[in-house]
Parts: C-alpha cells; structure tokens; sequence
C-alpha cells in the first residue's frame, strides 16, 4: 500500500517535471513561434521587394540604386515625404492628443458625438477629403473668395495646394490615430498620480506636461507613429495636392515608376521602397526611444470620472471643439453627400437639380455592390479577428520579452503599412504566385490572397493598439492570477483579455474599418467574385461616375456613423439597466 | 503654519457615506492623529482636506478662508500642502530624485536656498530616510518600503505648512519607523508645520500627537490630547481601539462601585477612583490588559477563574487570551509568568 | 459621313463569319465545344463595360467562364508584370488603354501575335502589324469646356495657351496617367505644337492634376473652365447633365485605342482568340457603341455626341518610337512644367 | 503541508544584489517570519519562492524537488501556493467577490465542498476579515486596509499549503490585526499549512512564529526559535533590531563580567550571567530599553548620569532617550515615573 502511494506520488511528480520541461522548452520556442511566421510573412514578401531592386541585367547589383539615389528629384521626394509626414505626425499628435484629454479627463459634452465624428476623418476616401479642402482653401475656395471679398481686391489667405497643404490635410486626416490610441491610455492613469503633482505645487498645465503626457506616452507614440507610417503611405493627398505643384513625395514618386512599365521600372519602384522603408523604420526607432523610459508601477482599472472641470470655459472650449469637428469632419461629410444627390457632377446644389437616384442606383441597381459589400464585410472582420489574435500575441510578447529580434520583428510588421498599397500588392503578387519554388498554394488570384494582404498590412494597427494596453497593465495582476493557479488560457481569458481590452478593441476597430474601406490593394488583387468595396468605389471613380463613388461612400460612412450611435445608444441603456 | 476646520462635512461615494457631518479643528502648528479601524474614513478626510475630492455637504476652511462646500473647491495646487499617499502615488516614471525634486520646482513659496540648489536638499532628504545614493531609480527598482520613504521624502522637502499623511510608516520596521517619527516631530516643531497624520498604530498617535481624533464609520468617536484619549476614554470604542481594554460585565452599584458578575450573579465589588460614567450604560468596566494579573489558580479559593486559551509571545511579556465564563479577556504579564494552554488561572483586577 | 452610312451595308462582307453564330446555333456548337473553359480576361475597362462584354460573349460561349479583373490601366500591368516577374502570368486577354502600352510587352514577348479575322474592318494604323494587338475602339482626347463658364465654345487646342484660359486649365499628367503620356508624345512629334505648346501650356498657368478622372471634375465642378481629357467622360457627363461641352479642335486630337492581345502564356488559347474576335466582331462594336464609345469598326455607329472614327482627324506618332521615348518625355515634361 | 529549501541563492537586479547566496529551510508544516530592515531582500525571497523569478544562481526546491535554478523554473501556476502580495496584486476589474472566488476556480486540488460553494466559502472568509457584504465592490471602490483584507481572503481561501505572506496585516489596525493573527495561526494549526510571513512587526514574527528568520542587506543573519533570537542574539544587528537593544560601550573583563566606560574610563563592572560571546568583538553590552531604570539625581551620587532629549507617550509607559555621554539610550518606563526635558537622571543597568 505504502509503495503504491510512493510509486504514485514519484509518477505524478514524474509527470510534472515532463510538464514543467514542456512549459520551459516552450518558453524558449516563443522566439521562434513568433520569428517564423513573421518572417515568412513580413519579411519575405519585402526581400521579394528588394531582391528586384538588386536584380539588374548583368545579375545582382547596385546599379539602380546608383541610378535612383544619383537623381535629385529623388532626394527632393525624400525631403517632402519626411516633410510631410513628420509635422504632419506633430498636428495629428497636438490635436489627437488634445481631444482625447477633453473627452477623458473634462467635463466637456457630447462625447459619443465627438468620439463618432473624430472618426471620420479615417473613413472618409482621401480624395473626397481633398476635394472638400480644394473647396475650402483652394485658390478659388471658400476662404479665399471670401478674404478678397472683405479686403476688395484678390488676396490669397491660404492656398491648400503644395507642401504646407498636404501637411495640413494629412494632419488632419490622421489624427483620430493617435486619438484612439491616446484615450484609452488616459482612462487607465491613476488619478492619484495626478493629485500628487497637484498637492506638488504644479499646476494644471504641468501636471499635464509632466505626469499626464509622459504616462499617456505608450498611446501617444503608438498613435504618432501610425500617423507618421500613414502619412509615408498616402498617396491620395500628395497626389491631389501636390501634383499640380509639381511636388512628388516619395509615395506619388513610386506610382511614377511602377506606372513607367519599362522593364527597370519595378526596380527602381523597389529602390525607392527601400528608401520609404528605412523612413518608416528610423520612425519606428524614434518610437522606442520616446517609450524607453515608461513604467507602470500598478494597474488601475479605467477611471472614466471626470478629473477636471472646464467651469465657464466650458462652453467655449465646446464651441471650438465643435467648430473644428465641423469643418475637419462634418464638411467633407456633406460635400460628399452632396456631390452624391446632385443629377450630375458640377450642377449647382439647388432643389431641381437633386436627386435619389445615385444611391438607388448602387444600392439597389448595380448588382456588384451588395456582393461588395457582403465581401468587404467578411474580409474585414476576418482581417479584424486575425489581427486581433496574432496583433495582440505578438505586441505582448514583444514588450514581455524585449529584445533586439522583438524590434527588428516589430519594424518588419510596421513596413507593409508604411509602404505604398500598390507596392506591397505588387510584393504579394510576387510572394503569393509561388512563395517556395515548386509549391503554389494557390490562394493568388482567390480572396484568400486579399485577406493574407490585409492582415499583413494592417497588422501594425493592432500590433500598436494592443501594445497600449499592454503596457499600462503591470506584471503584478498576471503574476497573482499565475499563483493562484490559472493556467495560460484562464490568465487570458480572466484577467488579461479584461484589462487589454480597450486596446484590443481600439486595434480592432482601426483594422475592420480600414480594411473595410480599403481601396488600393484591393483593386490589384480581386478577381471575380471578390469584389470589395474599394473595388466597386474605384471602379466608379475611374469610369468618371463621380456621383455614384460618392454615393457609395456616403452611404457607407453613414451606415457606420448608425453603427456607432446605436452601440453608444446600446451601451447607454445597457448602463443604465445595470444601475438600477 | 496654517489652521483648519472641517465644519459638517459630509461625503458620500454614490451609496457609501464614508463621512457623516463630521466637525473637525486643527489648530495652527497642531499635530493631529486620526486614528480609526480600516474603512472609517480617514482617507477620505484627508483627502477632502487636500482638495481632491469636494464635500458632499459642508464646508472646508484653511486659514479662515473656506476652500471647499458642495459647489466650489480651491484647487489642490494654490494650498501649499505636503501629502503622503497611502498608496505612495510615486511617478513611475521618474527616478527618485526626480520624484522628490518635482515640489520644488512646482511648489510656491519654497525656501530660496531650496530652489537654487534642489540636489542638495533631495540628496539630504534621501539621506534622511535611508535612501542615499538611490537618486537614480526608478520606483520600479525599489522595495515597498523604500517606495514609502521616497513618497515622504517627497512630501516634506519643500517645508510644507500643512502636511497631511496616511500612514506614512505603515511599511518599515521599527527601527526606521522610531528614526523616522524624530524626523516627522523635527519638522512638526521646528518648522510650526501644521500635521494632519492618519495611523492604525496607537503607539505613534499617543507619542506623536497634541491631539489625537478617533474615528469611528465616518464619524468623530472622540477627540483630545494622548493622554485623555488613553485615561478618559468616552466611549467602549475608543477604551477598546486606543487602550485594548476588556470590557468586565457587572452592573454599576454606585458611581465608585462596580459589582463584577461572577457566574452569572453581581458579586465582587471593586471600586474605582475614576469617572466611568461612559460605561454605566453598558454596565461594564473597561480594564487595560496591564491592570489584569494572572496567578496560579488554587482549588477552593474565591476570585474569577479563567483558562487559558492562547498565548503570544512578545519578548519581554506575554500576552495571554483567558476565557472567563463567556468572555474571553486579554491579559499582559511578565515572560516570567508562563502558564500552560488549557490550565485554569485566576483573574485578579487591579486597578 | 461616309463612315456612318455604310454601318448598314457591312453586315453583307463579314456575313460569313458573323451569319451562321447569329442566325443559327448549329455550327456554333463545334465551335463551343472546342471554346471551352475559362479565360481570365484583365482590362482596364470601367467595371459596366466590362461587364457588358462579358455578357455578350458569354451569350455566344456559354461554355466559357470569363473571369475578370478589371483595374486601372496602371494597376493592370502592374499586376500583369509582377505575374511575369514570379513566372506566372495568369491573364489570357488583355485589353488596356493605349497602344505604346502593348508595344512594350509585345517587346517583352509576352504577346501571342493573333491575325483575328474580324480585324480586316480595321485600319491599319490602329492595329499591330504583327497581330500582336489590335484597337478596339477610338477615343479621342479632346477639349472640355465648362458650359456655364464659356459662352463661346473655342475649336483650336491653341485656346489653352492663349489669356483667356489663363489659370484656368488643366491636363492630366504624363507622370501618372499612361494615356496623358500618349497624348503629349503624339502632340509633341506634331509639327504645329511640338514642346513649345507645352512650354506655352506652362507659361499659361497650366494645372497638371493626377488623371482624368480629376481633370473632368474639375471642369464639370467649375474650379477651371478648360480642361484636356477623353472624349467619352465629357459625352457621358454631357448626357447626365453636367455643365460641360466637348470640343474636337481642328488641328485634330489624340486618340488612344484600347487595344486587345492574348498573351502569350494562355492556357486557353481557343477561348482567348475567341473573345478578341467577339470583341472585334459587328456586333461586339456595336455593344461598345451602345456603351457610349467610338467604334473601331468601319461602319459601326458612332453613339450621340460623339464623332465616328472616319470623321475624326487623329493626330498619330509611330507607336515604337513613342513607345522608346515615353521614358524622356515624361522626364522632359516634369521638368519643363515643375519647378513653380 | 510542504517544505521548501533555499539553497545558496543569489539574486541580482542588473547591478543591484538583492540576494547574497542565501540559504533557508522551511519545515512542513512550519511557520516562518522574515525579518529584516527595509529593502533587505524579503520580498525578492518571496518572489523566488512563488516562482516569479529565478535565482541568479542557487537553487530553490519544494517537497524535495527542485523547482527552480538559474535556467529552469516551474511556472507559478503549478506550485499550489497562496499569497498575499505586498501591493495588495488585487485584479481592478474584478469585484470583491471574484477576486476572492478565483483561486477557487482555478487552483489544483481545492477542498471540493469550496469547489462546490464557492459563494458559502467566499462569504465566510469576507466575513472572516470583516468585510461581509462587500462582495459586489471594486477593489478602486475599498479603502487600504480593506484591500489588503480582500488579498489576505484570496490567499487563504482555498485553504493553500504553502502560504506566502508579504506584510499582509500592515495596513490594519492594533484590534483587526491581532483577530487576523489568530486567524492565520489557525490555519497554520489547523491545516498545518506551511507558511513564509514577512513582517516589519518585531511582536508579530515573536508570537506568531516557529522559526524567525532575521535578514540584512540580502543575507540570513540569524536564525532560529522567537526566545532564542529574543534572548540570545548572536550579533548586535539582531539585538538590536529585534530587542530594540541599546550598547553600552565598555569592555569585557571576563566572560561574566563587563566593565561600564564611565567619562571615557572603564568602570562600574556589571556581572552577566547569559553567555555573551557575539559582543566581545565590539565591547558591547546588549541592554534592553526595559533592562535600564531611571530615577532621579542625587547631586554626588556615584552612578550613570544622562540627560533626557526626548520623551514618548505610550499610555501605560513613556520611553525616554537620554543622552549618555555620547550616546544615546532608549529607555521604557512606567508612566508613573516622570522626568522633565533636558533633566539630568541617574540610569541603574538591572539585568
Ligand atoms: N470610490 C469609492 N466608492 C465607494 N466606496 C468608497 C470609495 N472610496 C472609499 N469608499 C468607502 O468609504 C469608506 C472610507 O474609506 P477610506 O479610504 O476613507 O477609509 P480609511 O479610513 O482610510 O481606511 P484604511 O485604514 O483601511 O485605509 C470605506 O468603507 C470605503 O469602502
Ligand atoms: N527591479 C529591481 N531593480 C533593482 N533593484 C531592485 C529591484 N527590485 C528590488 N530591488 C532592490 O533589491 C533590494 C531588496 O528588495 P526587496 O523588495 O526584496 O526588499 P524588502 O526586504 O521586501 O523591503 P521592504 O521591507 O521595504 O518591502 C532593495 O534594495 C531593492 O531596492
Ligand atoms: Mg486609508
Ligand atoms: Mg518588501
């Protein structure tokens, strides 16, 4: 009897130490779980990319980088992309930030509506943002008709085309980035951090400046550096913007080439991939350096009382809130719609001359749409899901497990964002046809391709708003769950998920509604059957039906608008039943 | 040196009410303990008088000026108030010094000499609570109690006219805390600072504080100097939480004449010299576990005969818990007197 | 006008073609037999045209599945061209916008030269000697005027260089569109313009936009009066009653052609040569004219308010040159028109 | 029921040594206090234990296994231990309740009439440290001690067998913490759960454990029963830090005899009759605060003469400083027995 208790007891032990090995060689394997499929589906692609910048006739070599970077119009185009995007970043980051502090921390009202209007600006197509800034600030816009107007002669206050236009528009296209990503940070810093700055002496302001923002910094970087990638890959505002003016950025440069067709034109797109590319990184460098110092002592659970009342300023600060949603997001709303409910583009908007007819015709008349729909909708939240796992993995073990390869990996994932959509679907095609000599897996040419180009793009987006979360969560409620017994999946599903929640929803959110209104890739991988939204709206666009792109996309933002009030609606009601 | 009063404070946290009309008065250059069981309120107190939260109802006065009612509050900022947090409330990051500089850079009054050269004083405060040579690490990088020494370091640097503290020795030992009471009395006498100080440890109310206020859910049990609170105890409460007094049951036969029961029936009389008439409600006499001696019990002889049921010891003393009859009494003795669990004493009272 | 009389009598020259597949389904059934499978068809067409087409020839094969990707002229030869980079290339029919388009990859040998049958109706200007391409339609670039803005309608390209539209014209650029570079390589080997009309487009304060697509919004909206764009968007705006009017200048215009080739890597060759020769077909002319573009075909109606191919007086460059020089003038071009 | 063994353990935090080849044994079933000044290392002890980290180099094993050394580590999750976290560790989002409830749920070989009735469980261990009926809070919603009540619940629910304890009563006050002493010396005895408590509370490690365990700066200076490290200190750290202990300076005649520095000269010879020997090296007397009378000075008298520099109120007894010469004594009086500031009184050793 004795022995058979002995015998088991050294068994179960036995069997521990088979466990406890396992959970030890896994731990060491995490390196590799994570490096593989990064590589293969990050960094392959890309070396694809720049294996064609090497190729040359006479075999592997420099000689288009040679050819390139000895042009000055490229270094002209690198000057301008850094331009534009890096003080771009600083508006989107003084206003992003900006707001997200009035809506989390101040009394301030209409918050639903602020938070759904702030969103616009990423779901509006970039060319009907332009187009209402052309109206607005274009030489023969609005404000400035109206300067000369009051002066009596022709004055130009402002004019939206060229360099400082394009920083402006993206600026502002961007910023809901880093709002998103700044605003749950701001739930979650301890309200007594602040308080002891305030019985510090300090006052409002720097508190502000030296507790709130560098504790805000996980989400302020995070959305600052999404905001400068965005801003290298866009190709919508340089191109309306900046062409006319004659000045090319990095990303219209590259359209350039690729468009060129000659047989080096590819390469020489690839080169100045590479160029974009280091842009991107030496961001994602900046990145680090700004996050090194942050901390989280204790994790707190998201505070959403209000910290600071506005008192008489109140209504003034909702006044310039307001008016500053209206012109950035209410008006190129409107322009839209309008250019959808006229007969035909360039009538003047009078009674007679509008009409339903473009939204029926999409909607009910055009039988692409509803499969359109239908397939962005199951691309997006298959992208969304697939990030929301892998993105959040990854971010979690990049910051539990730093290290040189964790950053190295986190540069790979935030390239193909940074890169122009038409390059990264060229280095899909590249990839994808055959990924190992010999094995097709045959998903190009399918959906499946377009979903693997989506989750590899937008990756970086969940990646960053996870690592938000992440980070503002210290290892002490993890360590408590793991000794009080829970086990990988109950850590997670109990304790982790919880608290990381409000970045992996922000992740979530930015990665269904871009890839839901994604435009470029899209239209260099669908075949038939896998049309997508973007699909559908370039197609309009490009056969010159105006009204009916604009329709489209009017409908969609306003159906995600609706989504939005009926979940804060939703919410609000859930809320108050539970009080009760 | 500032004064201040809390005139009828209340504070409600949506159903709780942690505060119920609660009077307090701090008079300039006082040092006031609020000492109370867990949960009472004392952070809240603090708190309202810091200026972070507003008052339900009532007002809040710092040198006659009232910074606080249900509508209006001055700003934490403008009140020239040194605060430990229960919780440290350290910045994360920002390394010690760093944390302990902030007041002086932010602080308005603070002493020139402070001002102009801030890594002297924090290096002197650190020096002060033991934590010399620290200047560069992080809260991250530091044991709790370490973390509670930067969080008082930091309270104190700037000179504060009114310092307010919650439990700022809870995580040292005691040697450090003995050191570290000096310090807190240096300040409090030299500077005049005015002292608002929350502890659960009686020991350093009674030798700290001009006045001590016992707290009891939200309320004001009793307030007065150590030695009041200690002898003239008002209440049970406040003769158990400061003194640790068991409580005899028997019925008050005259002012000076408690009659012990004794299995049920008054017999005993004991007569005492004090005022008891708190306890004459209740109809028990409050006796400290010092004024209870323990003696072997002899068969036949007529006193309160008790068991021991545990005992503690303390070094120098031991502490033991006798059950008599349905009570169970605790009593001090010398390390020299040991009795074994289980074995019958007698209870003699000697006050 | 002797172009669009005869659309009625040239039924009765490709009868024998055309005649057995429309009256009678008998002899087509060997031929479908045979025109079988799939045929991955990329165009640059917009999506409804596309559609259209693929529609009547399916009719015609029911046995051919046509799969379609259908993209910007850019996006597809980009994807065209990564395919051939990774070895792979999946199009079997290719029908984008400009002719020096398909010279470049007949030069890369990635055309099935394709002598169609239906092609003889064509003129010999507007098809590959080779058979490697052939034109479908004929659009014209032409000068669109807002309506509400310009009373006078103006007949000479020399209007964009002259005061009156000062600041107030726009072009597509070369750099971003392959049928602006077509257009300012023909206009530039023109004895009449040559690249002083582009340095004289320059000095007037030409905007140069990114396609157009953008060129006609701006006109149609009224942010400039003048614009250089293709025929059928100015038609088609025209007819929904956008502000725009469509002016063929005298000297003559541009025309691209939206050529057809079957590359050379198809798996479906019957299929393919099948397709280009509905395309080419009356009938399949026909379908283009009814989606509101020019036919290529001799003979085949022109929609309203479009002029017909025999009436319209292109102005053309040699494709190959064109082609070897696109490079240069596009780099010549941004030069001449940058640096504001 | 578990023993643990620490052996030779090192712990660095980059350049920091938190752990000097540290050696410890914890029987089954034993009760063991750490001790120890502030950033001693007994809270890195904890945390190897638990498993969070691992050591430097040594190696730590539990029931006779090894589960931890510089390269492997058996994950936390694995090791059936309770624990009460020095920063509370509660979970924000979850109520009292749940936090309560979750080892419960997820730890091996729980009793299964807790598995069964969770809520009966957690209700009776609220109750336990007093916070029945606040089930449904959030930790943000309790205030410090009632944290530190909910983490102490959590520990202990699920009746673990190995208990780790980092100051788990520091936030409570004198009358909750001596219930919830006994609280815990019932599980130990009851459940012979083995536990590893941390404490900064001299009085606390003395009456609770079997075993004290006295560290500083990363290393075991002594270790032993509560008399033994009471009264038979093997260094002056100890003495000191333990019995609060003041040296008086001298030198060692003999084994038994000690001779008093009196004015910079030996004199007065004390007689000793504990064994001495950790002291000879220092020419120390350990003297206890309670070891030392006052009593007024008689102008001429022969004897020890100091000056008072500062008194503490106790309420039963004052403790004096009084300055010796150079030095400093801490001396525990009865409150009876009172001396104004800065008077001059004789100090009589008693050993
Ligand atoms: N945000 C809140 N919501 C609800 N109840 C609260 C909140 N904050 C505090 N309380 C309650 O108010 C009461 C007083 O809390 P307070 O923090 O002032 O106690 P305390 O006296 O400081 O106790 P301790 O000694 O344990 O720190 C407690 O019962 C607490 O549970
Ligand atoms: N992450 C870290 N980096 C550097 N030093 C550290 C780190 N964590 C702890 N230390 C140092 O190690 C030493 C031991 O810390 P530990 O937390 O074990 O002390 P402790 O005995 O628990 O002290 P306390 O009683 O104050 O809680 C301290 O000096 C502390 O500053
Ligand atoms: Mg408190
Ligand atoms: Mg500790």
């Amino acid at each position: 009897m004795a022995t058979n208790w002995q015998t088991a007891v050294s068994e179960r032990q036995m069997g521990e130490r088979r466990k406890f090995a396992a959970s030890l060689s896994l731990d060491k394997a995490a390196t590799w779980i994570v490096l593989v499929p990064v590589a293969f589906f990050f960094v392959y692609p890309l070396w694809k990319l720049i294996a064609l910048s090497v190729q040359t006739e006479a075999g592997l070599g420099l000689r288009y980088f040679a050819e390139v970077l000895a042009n000055a119009r490229t270094w002209e185009a690198v000057g301008h992309t850094i331009t534009a995007a890096g003080l771009s970043t600083l508006i989107s980051i003084g206003l992003g930030v900006s707001l997200a502090w009035l809506c989390a921390y101040t009394d301030i009202r209409g918050k639903a509506a602020i938070h759904a209007l702030a969103l616009l600006p990423l779901l509006i197509p970039s060319y009907v943002m332009t187009l209402a800034w052309t109206q607005l600030a274009g030489p023969q816009g609005v404000l400035n008709r109206a300067a000369s107007w009051l002066a009596g002669g022709p004055v130009e206050l402002w004019n939206v085309y060229g360099l400082d236009g394009i920083v402006v528009v993206m600026g502002l296209t961007h910023y809901p980035l880093v709002y998103m990503l700044t605003l749950s940070v701001l739930y979650r810093i301890p309200k007594e951090l602040e308080w002891a700055a305030h019985s510090s002496g300090a006052s409002a302001r720097t508190v502000f400046a030296r507790v709130t923002l560098p504790l805000a910094l996980p989400g302020i970087a995070g959305g600052g550096l999404l905001a400068f990638i965005s801003g290298l890959d866009n190709f919508g505002i340089p191109a309306f913007l900046g062409i006319p003016e004659n000045i090319a950025v990095l990303s219209t440069l590259i359209y350039e080439e690729v468009i060129g067709f000659g047989p080096s034109a590819f390469a020489r797109a690839a080169v100045l991939s590479v160029l974009l590319g280091v842009i991107a990184l030496a961001g994602t460098g900046l990145q680090w350096g700004l996050l090194r110092k942050s901390r989280v002592d204790q994790t707190s659970a998201e505070d959403k009382s209000i910290r600071r009342s506005l008192g008489k300023h109140r209504l003034a600060v909702e006044i310039a809130v307001g008016g500053f949603l209206l012109v950035t997001s209410v008006l190129p709303l409107l322009s839209m719609a309008a250019n959808a409910f006229v007969k035909a583009y360039g009538l003047p908007f009078v009674p007679e001359n509008l009409t339903w007819k473009h939204f029926a015709f999409v909607l009910f008349d055009h039988a692409g749409t509803r499969g359109a729909i239908g397939n962005s909708l199951m691309l997006a939240s298959m992208a969304g899901v697939l990030c929301v796992v892998a993105g959040t993995l990854f971010a979690y073990w990049r910051i539990h497990k730093p290290s040189a390869a964790g950053k190295a990996m986190e540069g790979a994932v935030a390239l193909p964002y940074a890169l122009p959509g038409m390059v990264l679907g060229l280095a899909m095609i590249l990839t994808w046809i055959e990924p190992i000599p010999g094995w097709q897996p045959g998903v190009y040419g399918t959906v499946w391709l377009i979903l693997i180009a989506y989750v590899t793009r937008f990756l970086i987006l969940q990646v960053k708003s996870s690592t938000v979360s992440i980070m503002q969560v210290g290892k002490e409620v993890e360590e408590a769950a793991r000794i009080n017994g829970g086990r990988f999946w109950t850590r997670w599903r109990r304790i982790l998920l919880p608290l990381y929640a409000p970045g992996m929803a922000t992740g979530l959110f930015l990665v269904f509604l871009t890839a839901f209104t994604e435009l470029t890739i899209s239209s260099l991988l669908w075949t038939s059957g896998s049309e997508t939204i973007g699909v559908v709206i370039f197609s309009f666009e490009q056969a010159g039906s105006t009204t009916y792109s604009t329709a489209l996309s009017t409908v969609i933002v306003v159906a995600i608008l609706l989504a939005l009030s009926a979940g804060s609606l939703w919410k609000r009601y859930w809320q108050r039943r539970i009080e009760r | 040196m500032n004064s201040a009063r809390v005139v009828g404070v209340s504070k409600k946290f949506g159903g709780v009410t942690a505060l119920h009309q609660l009077d307090l008065q701090i008079g300039q250059g006082e040092f006031v303990a609020l000492l109370g069981p867990s949960g009472c309120g004392k952070t809240t107190l603090l708190r309202l008088l810091a200026g972070f939260e507003s008052p339900t109802s009532g007002e809040i006065w710092i040198n006659n000026e009232c910074v606080a009612d249900a509508s209006k509050r001055k700003p934490p900022e403008e009140r020239r108030i040194g605060m430990v947090f229960q919780s440290f409330a350290l910045w994360p990051h920002l390394t010690v010094y760093e944390n302990v500089a902030f007041p002086l850079q932010h602080q308005q009054q603070v002493p020139e000499a402070f001002r102009q050269n801030p890594k002297a004083r924090v290096a002197q405060m650190l020096e002060m609570v033991g934590l010399g040579g620290m200047e560069e690490r992080f809260p991250s990088q530091l044991s709790g109690g370490q973390k509670q020494r930067v969080a008082l370091a930091r309270a104190i640097v700037f000179n504060p006219t009114l310092l307010l503290m919650d439990e700022p020795l809870s995580s040292l030992d005691a040697e450090l805390r003995m050191q570290m009471r000096k310090e807190i009395q240096f300040i409090h006498r030299e500077l005049g600072t005015s002292i608002v100080y929350v502890t659960h440890d009686q020991s350093e109310a009674l030798a700290m504080a001009d006045q001590i206020v016992v707290m009891k859910s939200g309320r004001v049990e009793q307030a007065g100097t150590p030695h009041d609170i200690y002898y003239a105890p008002e209440s049970p409460f406040v003769a158990k939480f400061v003194g640790r007094a068991n409580f005899l049951k028997g019925s008050w036969a005259a002012p000076g004449t408690f009659l012990l029961e004794k299995h049920g029936a008054p017999a005993l009389p004991i007569t005492v010299s004090r005022d008891f008439s708190a306890f004459y409600a209740q109809q028990v006499l409050p006796v400290r576990p010092d004024q209870l001696k323990l003696s072997a019990w002899q068969p036949g002889a007529d006193g309160i005969v008790g068991k021991v049921v545990h005992v503690q010891f303390q070094g120098r003393e031991l502490i033991y818990s006798i059950r008599v009859g349905e009570e169970e009494w605790e009593v001090v003795t010398d390390i020299s007197e040991r009795f074994a669990y289980d074995e019958p004493v007698q209870v003699e009272v000697c006050l | 006008a002797c172009g669009s009389q005869p659309s009625s009598s040239t039924p009765s020259q490709p009868a024998p073609q055309s005649a057995p597949t429309a009256a009678t389904a008998a002899p087509a059934e060997p031929a479908s037999a045979k025109v079988a499978g799939t045929l991955s068809f990329y165009t640059s067409q917009p999506d409804a045209d596309a559609a259209a087409l693929i529609d009547g020839f399916s009719k015609k094969y029911p046995d051919v599945k046509v799969e379609l990707f259908r993209s910007g002229t850019e996006e597809v030869i980009s994807r065209l061209q990564a395919e051939a980079q990774a070895g792979q290339v999946k199009a079997d029919v290719l029908l984008v916008a400009d002719a020096p388009t398909f010279a470049s990859l007949k030069k890369q040998d990635l055309l099935l030269p394709y002598a169609s049958p239906e092609a003889a109706d064509i003129p010999a200007e507007w098809k590959d000697a080779d058979g490697a391409y052939t034109g479908t339609k004929v659009m014209a670039t032409v000068l669109a005027v807002n309506s509400s803005k310009v009373k006078t309608l103006p007949d000479s390209w020399k209007v964009l260089t002259s005061p009156e539209a000062a600041g107030k014209a726009i072009m597509p650029s070369p750099l971003y569109s392959g049928a602006a570079a077509y257009n300012v390589g023909v206009l530039t080997r023109q004895n009449d313009f040559g690249w002083d009309y582009i340095a004289g487009l320059k000095t007037n304060q030409m905007t140069v936009t990114k396609g157009n697509g953008a060129v006609l919004k701006s006109v149609a909206g009224g942010e400039k009066d003048y614009g250089m764009v293709v025929d059928y968007l100015v038609a088609r705006a025209k007819k929904e009653g956008s502000p725009v009017e469509l002016v063929y200048p005298n000297e003559g215009v541009p025309v691209i052609t939206e050529p057809i080739g079957i590359m050379k890597a198809t798996k479906n060759e019957a299929a393919a040569k099948a397709f280009v020769d509905y395309v080419l077909s009356e009938e399949g002319q026909k379908l283009a004219s009814s989606l509101g573009y020019t036919p290529i075909r001799k003979g085949v109606e022109a929609p309203e308010g479009l002029r017909a191919q025999d009436q319209i007086k292109a102005l053309s460059a040699n494709i190959d040159e064109l082609e070897a020089a696109r490079e240069a003038d596009k780099k010549k071009f941004g030069e001449m028109m940058g640096g504001n």
